[in-house]
């Protein structure tokens, strides 16, 4: 079959209002499963900024003081105060884990079955760590005195947003582990064999979605 | 050919519907304030959407009609048509701007007060209306809910200087003179409320947390009921105030009876912390939606003034003493005795026996010999100079996010 | 791309169930589905009918003996929860759960949605969504009070009924059913856009299906705007955390609040809210066009304006969410920018009502059941239409705003302009569902109760609106600004809602009676062009076609083509060579 | 349906890889050199396009989509942007008039979080 990317004599345009007037799909060479998938994400994006439009008005109606993340969020390290050290790590994790997952999908589509495997299980024990050094910070905020209801350092709405938005996206996280091993122990067992191994790059778009909203929460 | 049910019906709902418009009472009653602007408006949009209507509706019957079913005929085969359709289009689009122009105008005075419109703060809370001028200096104190005390009833800031002169009063009845722009500044210490008078067209709601504001010109002198426009609980239906409109010459007076912060910190209270929470707890149980306190007798119950003490006739023409415990047994019994002109529709109200008191502490000051307070403002009695220029407040630096 | 392209699905095995409970109950048929969906919506919409009839008896009757049970407690409960079901519950579950998971599939030529199973889910998380909401007249305090658009501070302050059970169930449910509406949604969209049959292109598609479609991708955008709401309103009221909610003192108790702001609240449920009418609207519109074109025997006029008036009503829909603040306190400058996007949307609107109207030009009109209730959609659209462009006029809303001009207002255009259409629709399918046809005779009763009746209702309605009464009120007593007479035409538009509730009965008893009784459906009676019409056998049965998917070669609407034998061509008809 | 998948070379993957490294150190540099106000809010959006872009672009394949979905999924954010917009002039609105009518102080200093607190702060802790 020909390239599905654009080619060289098609505008943007040409090529879109062709793709969209066409019969049977409008999606060109997209499986069902991936196509829902795009749209499901959309609408997941809507959800991530609406909890961001939360975290704004918060933060710019507020009159009682916002604490200064770099503050809060250090590590100390052999005495020494590193700031932001702990979502730093927490960043590197995530986005290695979207390195390896889009290794997988790669090997997908070359059809190398165990090496899919091992990066998927791979990219699932990084995103387990990334939950589980949340585990860790959320008892370090807890005993410094943070709730979702009150912050000892100003506005209360702090800890609200904090724990909300993190939350979510954990929970996110979690989920996404464990489609991530569902996914990969059914790719051994041969369970898609007969496809493309789609659902690779299908489970490949969930996770680097999640990996995105951790670039704009923890901003 | 057989005229159908449905071309007659909807014609006669078409005409119905303008006649109806034209010979209902219903309409918009006579404006109180300077906003004639939105009653023009309305009236060009009604004038558009009536042809608009007539037209659609008439020619939707008249094809109904007209187009009836026949065996073997065909219908036209016309899938587009576009000049008629960029014709439809343009004219709606000359429909819309003509409707919009004017409202966009109107709307820019709506949002921008006159420089010499002064300030009034209403301030609402479940399930009534209070209000504040900003006194001599024209400048507001602070005020934040969270000062809120049954000694400060509208949360001043105590260390703020500009609070001091700050009128309150302390009823659901204001008065304010004829002639002149108000700025409205809303305040609620709960939940979301609107100060609604139908005549004067405007409204805005009261958000806690923000203030907010509209601002009008009253122009006919008149007593006016305050509604609530916002859901604001299960008394929503009962929030009523007044609103007077007055000369200038009574509103000097009325105002020199008010009492300021400065000197309601002082003691001059007109109610003490007892009875103001009595007055909390009738507003609460929705009293105020049938009885007044400031001696008018509203067709659902009578009204509370000097309703301590002196004698009542009952509606079985007996005579009956106002001591505690008829007062009592009219709370809690409310059908046993019934006032004279009244039907017993009060309800028993869910209070305790404690709150019960503080309804009666609150009664008890309701007497209409005049309250001794120091003149609020300085100045000659019927004289009142309203602070001019600017509506101020406090000086503020430049608004920054961060 | 040449049509050498076999379709995926012929190439998919269907999943054929084998017993009667995999075939009925936890059926993955999106025929049953819909019926499924129907029904319990039909059921909860008659919760919210007789809700409606109590509210009016105490408008009309205040203080009425038999009433006294009847607090203002109850009063607020019940507008909230009537509210709630009849927007969320009855209109975007029937439109997009119901018409959408029947027409959809049989239109677009498909077996089925593209993920039965995740479809037959979405149903049963629907129901569950349901049940946690009629859970609420359980729970101590009862249901929430706070009317349907469920503003902070009030709706979790001790001020309002319900306000620590009842919004928690509230809130829970409507998160519920966004899950559930996703599940369904994707279906739908993945199925318009991924597997419509040979031939079958989106311009050439059914407008019915295009309603449903941008109408569920509007629902995908806007609910996770209530779903965030939703959950911060939660952790507001549970956890005490400050989103909505500022410092704030409560019938004389101070709250441990501080900083929230109220108005975000407002500003994200509008942003669902106002897609979400659309999302109730633009299905019913697609409904109309097919039935009007079909019965009046003529191609809809317009077709690709109308095809664009969607998408742009769509997408625009997206960008005035705060015409419902206009008294609201927002920013004052916004008015500016919202008036004028509204008032825009009403072109596009505007296109689609003569559109409907210039179809019956010259046209061979069949006065059948189903017409019947299309024409009085187009009339009842226009009044409710009109009035919103008062409303969208900033400065026109100041006074109207909170009054029974608005409660009118979207009666009009939303509690009876999309339940005919609804009603519509079931009599133009039910042949094709059941195999029978409805009775005539009994429809016809139904309509014109419906129609004059609900006319008669919320016509006279906006004039109290003029005169100031504001909405929400239990009882609004005697008082300069409400006359006699108004009250007066209270007891009037009571009377001919007790009247039109009722003969909902009618509608009732003929669904249920010609199911068994009903004379036997042709495969095709109104002679319609679409595919679901083009079914091997009627009523469709599971993989809805044979070995082979129907081949399309024309729009739904040729009616009337000059040349051909019948005033009729069936979408599957192919072109003939010579024209 | 037939795809014939998504083969690139693997080097386009650690390249992205290490972009989104350098990347949120930058974003990182701007809380830790503490920069205030709008630059503040101005660069730490610009690495977070920067970064959602190549994440969605290259590891999510979006690059090599047709436009078809492009268009698709890009598209209807837009509205998210508006929001997002009015939402922030309305915050600034709703913030002034708490300064202004409600007494708060506009420029309020947070204290310092309980582990950094060792004392030194000691003389404005009830300021
Ligand atoms: C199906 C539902 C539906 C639909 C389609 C609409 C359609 C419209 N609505 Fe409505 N609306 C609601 C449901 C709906 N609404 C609900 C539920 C509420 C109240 C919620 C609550 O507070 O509880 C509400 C409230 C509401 C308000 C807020 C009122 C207030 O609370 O103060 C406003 C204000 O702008 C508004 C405007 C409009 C406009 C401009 C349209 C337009 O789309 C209408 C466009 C249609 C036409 C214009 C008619 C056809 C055109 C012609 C016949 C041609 C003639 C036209 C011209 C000359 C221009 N609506
Ligand atoms: C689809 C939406 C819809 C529908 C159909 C209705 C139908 C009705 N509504 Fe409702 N209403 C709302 C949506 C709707 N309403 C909303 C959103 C509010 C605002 C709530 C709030 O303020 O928070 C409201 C508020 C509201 C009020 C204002 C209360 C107040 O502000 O104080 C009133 C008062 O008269 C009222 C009356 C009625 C009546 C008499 C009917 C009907 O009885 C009219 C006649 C009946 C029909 C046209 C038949 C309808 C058919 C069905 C319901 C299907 C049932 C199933 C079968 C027949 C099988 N409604
Ligand atoms: C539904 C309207 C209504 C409400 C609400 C209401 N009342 Fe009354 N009230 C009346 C009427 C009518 C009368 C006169 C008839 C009677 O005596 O019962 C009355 C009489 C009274 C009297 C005797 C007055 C007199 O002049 O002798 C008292 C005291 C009283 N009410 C207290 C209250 C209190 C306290 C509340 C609130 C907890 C309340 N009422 C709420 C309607 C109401
Ligand atoms: Cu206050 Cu309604
Ligand atoms: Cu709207």
């Amino acid at each position: 079959m020909t390239d599905t990317t654009l080619s060289s004599q098609e505008s943007i345009f040409t090529s879109t209002a062709k793709d969209w007037s066409s019969d049977m799909t409008t999606f060109k060479g997209v499986p069902w499963g991936k196509a829902m998938m795009w749209i499901f994400l959309l609408s997941d994006t809507f959800i991530f900024t609406c909890f961001l439009v939360g975290y704004m008005v918060m933060r710019m109606t507020v009159t009682e003081p916002w604490p200064v993340a770099s503050e809060v969020f250090a590590l100390t390290v052999w005495g020494v105060s590193v700031p932001l050290l702990l979502i730093a790590i927490m960043t590197f994790i995530l986005i290695t884990s979207s390195g390896t997952m889009a290794m997988a999908v790669n090997m997908g589509y070359q059809r190398r079955k165990w090496a899919v495997f091992w990066l998927m299980v791979a990219t699932a024990a990084l995103g387990a760590s990334f939950v589980g050094m949340q585990c860790f910070e959320w008892p370090k905020l807890i005993l410094e005195g943070v709730r979702p209801w009150y912050n000892p350092m100003g506005a209360p709405q702090f800890g609200s947003i904090f724990f909300m938005v993190t939350g979510f996206h954990g929970l996110h996280v979690s989920v996404g582990v464990a489609y991530l091993l569902i996914v990969a122990i059914r790719v051994v067992r041969g369970k898609y064999d007969h496809t493309n191994f789609e659902i690779v790059e299908i489970t490949g778009l969930y996770w680097h979605f999640v990996d995105l909203f951790v670039v704009r929460t923890e901003a | 050919m057989r005229i159908a049910l449905i071309a007659i019906l909807l014609f006669v709902v078409t005409v119905g519907s303008v006649v109806f418009n034209f010979t209902t009472p219903f309409h918009f009653d006579a404006i109180g304030s300077n906003w004639e602007l939105i009653d023009i408006t309305v009236y060009i949009t009604f004038i558009i959407c009536g042809i608009v209507f007539v037209v659609l509706g008439l020619l939707m019957a008249w094809w109904v009609h007209k187009f009836q079913y026949k065996e073997g005929k065909f219908a036209e085969y016309e899938p587009e048509n576009a000049s008629l359709e960029s014709g439809l289009t343009i004219i709606t689009t000359i429909g819309v701007v003509v409707m919009l122009a004017p409202g966009l105008v109107a709307w820019n005075d709506y949002i921008h007060p006159p420089k010499d419109a002064y300030e009034l703060e209403v301030y609402s809370k479940q399930w009534t209306w209070m209000y504040r001028l900003p006194g001599a200096d024209g400048v507001f104190g602070a005020a934040h809910n969270k000062y809120v005390e049954f000694d400060n009833p509208f949360g001043m800031k105590k260390d703020d200087p500009y609070g001091d002169d700050d009128i309150l009063i302390l009823t659901d009845t204001v008065k304010i003179p004829v002639d002149r722009p108000v700025k409205v500044l809303l305040r609620s210490e709960d939940v979301l409320h609107d100060f609604w008078v139908p005549s004067i067209r405007a409204k805005m709601d009261a958000v806690p947390g923000m203030v907010t504001y509209f601002w009008f010109e009253p122009i006919v002198e008149k007593m006016y009921e305050v509604l609530c426009a916002e859901l604001c609980g299960r008394n929503h239906h009962s929030m009523r105030g007044w609103m007077h409109v007055v000369s200038m010459e009574e509103y000097g007076t009325w105002l020199n009876d008010q009492v300021t912060w400065a000197g309601f910190q002082e003691g001059q209270v007109p109610l003490s912390p007892e009875a103001a929470r009595g007055r909390d707890i009738a507003t609460t149980n929705g009293c105020f939606a049938c009885h007044t306190i400031d001696g008018r007798n509203l067709d659902t119950g009578p009204t509370w003034l000097d309703i301590w003490g002196g004698t009542v006739t009952l509606d079985d023409g007996t005579t009956r003493v106002r001591d505690e415990a008829y007062i009592i047994k009219s709370i809690l019994d409310p059908h046993a005795e019934i006032v004279e002109g009244y039907s017993p529709t009060m309800n028993v109200p869910e209070i305790t026996e404690e709150e019960l008191q503080s309804i009666l502490d609150f009664m008890r000051v309701l007497t209409s010999e005049p309250v001794k307070t120091e003149p609020a403002i300085e100045g000659e009695e019927g004289s009142v100079d309203l602070p001019e220029g600017e509506p101020t407040t406090q000086p503020t630096e430049e608004p920054t996010t961060d | 791309m040449a049509t050498v392209e076999v379709p995926y699905q012929e190439t998919v095995p269907l999943h054929h169930p084998k017993t009667w409970i995999g075939k009925y109950i936890f059926s993955q048929d999106h025929k049953i589905i819909a019926v499924q969906y129907g029904v319990t919506a039909m059921a909860v919409g008659l919760v919210a009918l007789i809700l409606s009839e109590f509210m009016r008896l105490q408008i009309a009757f205040p203080g009425w003996e038999w009433m006294d049970f009847f607090t203002a407690d109850h009063y607020y409960q019940a507008i909230t929860m009537h509210g709630m079901i009849m927007v969320i519950y009855l209109l975007t579950a029937f439109l997009l759960g119901a018409f959408g998971n029947f027409c959809i599939p049989l239109m677009c030529g498909a077996r089925d949605m593209v993920f039965p199973f995740v479809n037959m889910l979405s149903y049963w998380v629907y129901l569950l969504s349901v049940i946690i909401l009629m859970v609420s007249y359980f729970v101590p305090g009862g249901p929430t009070g706070a009317g349907w658009t469920l503003y902070p501070p009030q709706t979790i302050t001790a001020g309002t009924p319900g306000h620590d059970w009842g919004i928690a169930t509230m809130l829970i449910s409507l998160a519920v059913f966004i899950v559930a509406f996703t599940m369904g949604g994707l279906n739908y969209i993945t199925t318009i856009l991924q597997a419509r049959t040979r031939g079958l292109t989106l311009m050439r598609m059914p407008l019915t299906v295009w309603g449903i479609f941008i109408a569920t991708f509007l629902g995908l955008v806007a609910f996770p705007a209530l779903f965030v709401s939703a959950v911060m309103m939660l952790l507001d009221n549970f956890l005490g955390t400050s989103f909505f909610m500022p410092a704030i003192v409560s019938l004389g108790e101070k709250l441990q609040y501080s900083g929230g702001q109220p108005l975000l609240f407002q500003h994200l449920f509008w942003f669902f809210g106002h897609p979400e009418v659309y999302i109730v609207a633009l299905p019913a519109f697609g409904v109309v066009s097919d039935l009007i074109s079909v019965h009046a025997r003529k191609n809809i006029f317009g077709y690709r304006m109308m095809v664009w008036a969607i998408v742009a009503i769509g997408a625009l829909s997206l960008i005035v969410w705060a015409h419902h603040m206009y008294v609201a306190g927002m920013h004052p400058s916004f008015g500016y920018f919202f008036a004028t996007t509204t008032l825009i949307i009403a072109v596009p609107t505007a296109l689609k009502v003569y559109n409907w109207i210039l179809t019956l030009w010259r046209a061979n009109i069949r006065i059948t059941v189903p017409m019947l209730f299309a024409l009085a959609f187009v009339l009842t659209f226009i009044v409710g239409g009109i009035t919103g462009l008062f409303l969208g006029n900033v400065i026109i809303d100041i006074p109207l705003s909170d009054t029974y001009f608005v409660v009118a207002h979207f009666h009009m255009v939303m509690g009876v302009s999309p339940i005919l259409a609804i009603f519509g629709g079931i009599y133009h399918w039910y042949p094709k569902l059941t195999g029978r046809m409805l009775n005539d005779t009994i429809g016809r009763i139904h309509f014109y109760f419906t129609f004059i009746g609900t006319y008669a209702i919320y016509f006279p309605m906006h004039y109290l609106g003029f005169i100031g009464v504001p909405r929400r009120y239990y009882e609004t007593g005697i008082s300069d600004f409400y006359p006699q007479t108004a009250h007066d035409l209270n007891v009037f538009i009571t009377v001919a809602a007790l009247i039109v509730g009722a003969s909902q009965v009618l509608f009732i008893v003929n669904l249920v009676h010609s199911y068994f009784n009903g004379k036997k459906a042709p495969a095709n009676p109104w002679g319609a062009n679409s595919l679901e019409w083009c079914t091997p056998e009627t009523p469709p049965r599971h993989g809805n076609w044979e070995d082979q998917l129907p081949t399309v070669h024309r729009w739904a609407y040729d009616f009337g083509v000059p040349g051909e034998e019948k005033d009729h061509v069936p979408q599957t008809v192919p072109r003939r060579k010579a024209s | 349906m037939a795809t014939e998948g998504q083969q690139h070379p693997i080097k386009i993957y650690f390249l992205i890889w290490l972009l989104l490294f350098v990347f949120s150190f930058f974003s990182y540099l701007v809380d830790y050199l503490d920069l205030q106000g709008n630059l503040r809010w101005f660069l730490i959006v610009v690495f977070m396009l920067l970064k959602a872009g190549f994440i969605v672009a290259i590891f999510m394949h979006m690059k090599w989509e047709r436009f078809a979905l492009i268009f698709g999924i890009l598209l209807p954010p837009l509205a998210l942007v508006v929001l997002m917009f009015l939402m922030a002039i309305e915050s600034n609105y709703a913030w002034s008039s708490r300064v202004q009518y409600m007494g708060e102080d506009p420029a309020p200093k947070p204290k310092p979080p309980p582990h950094m607190d060792h004392g030194e702060h000691g003389e404005d802790k009830d300021h």
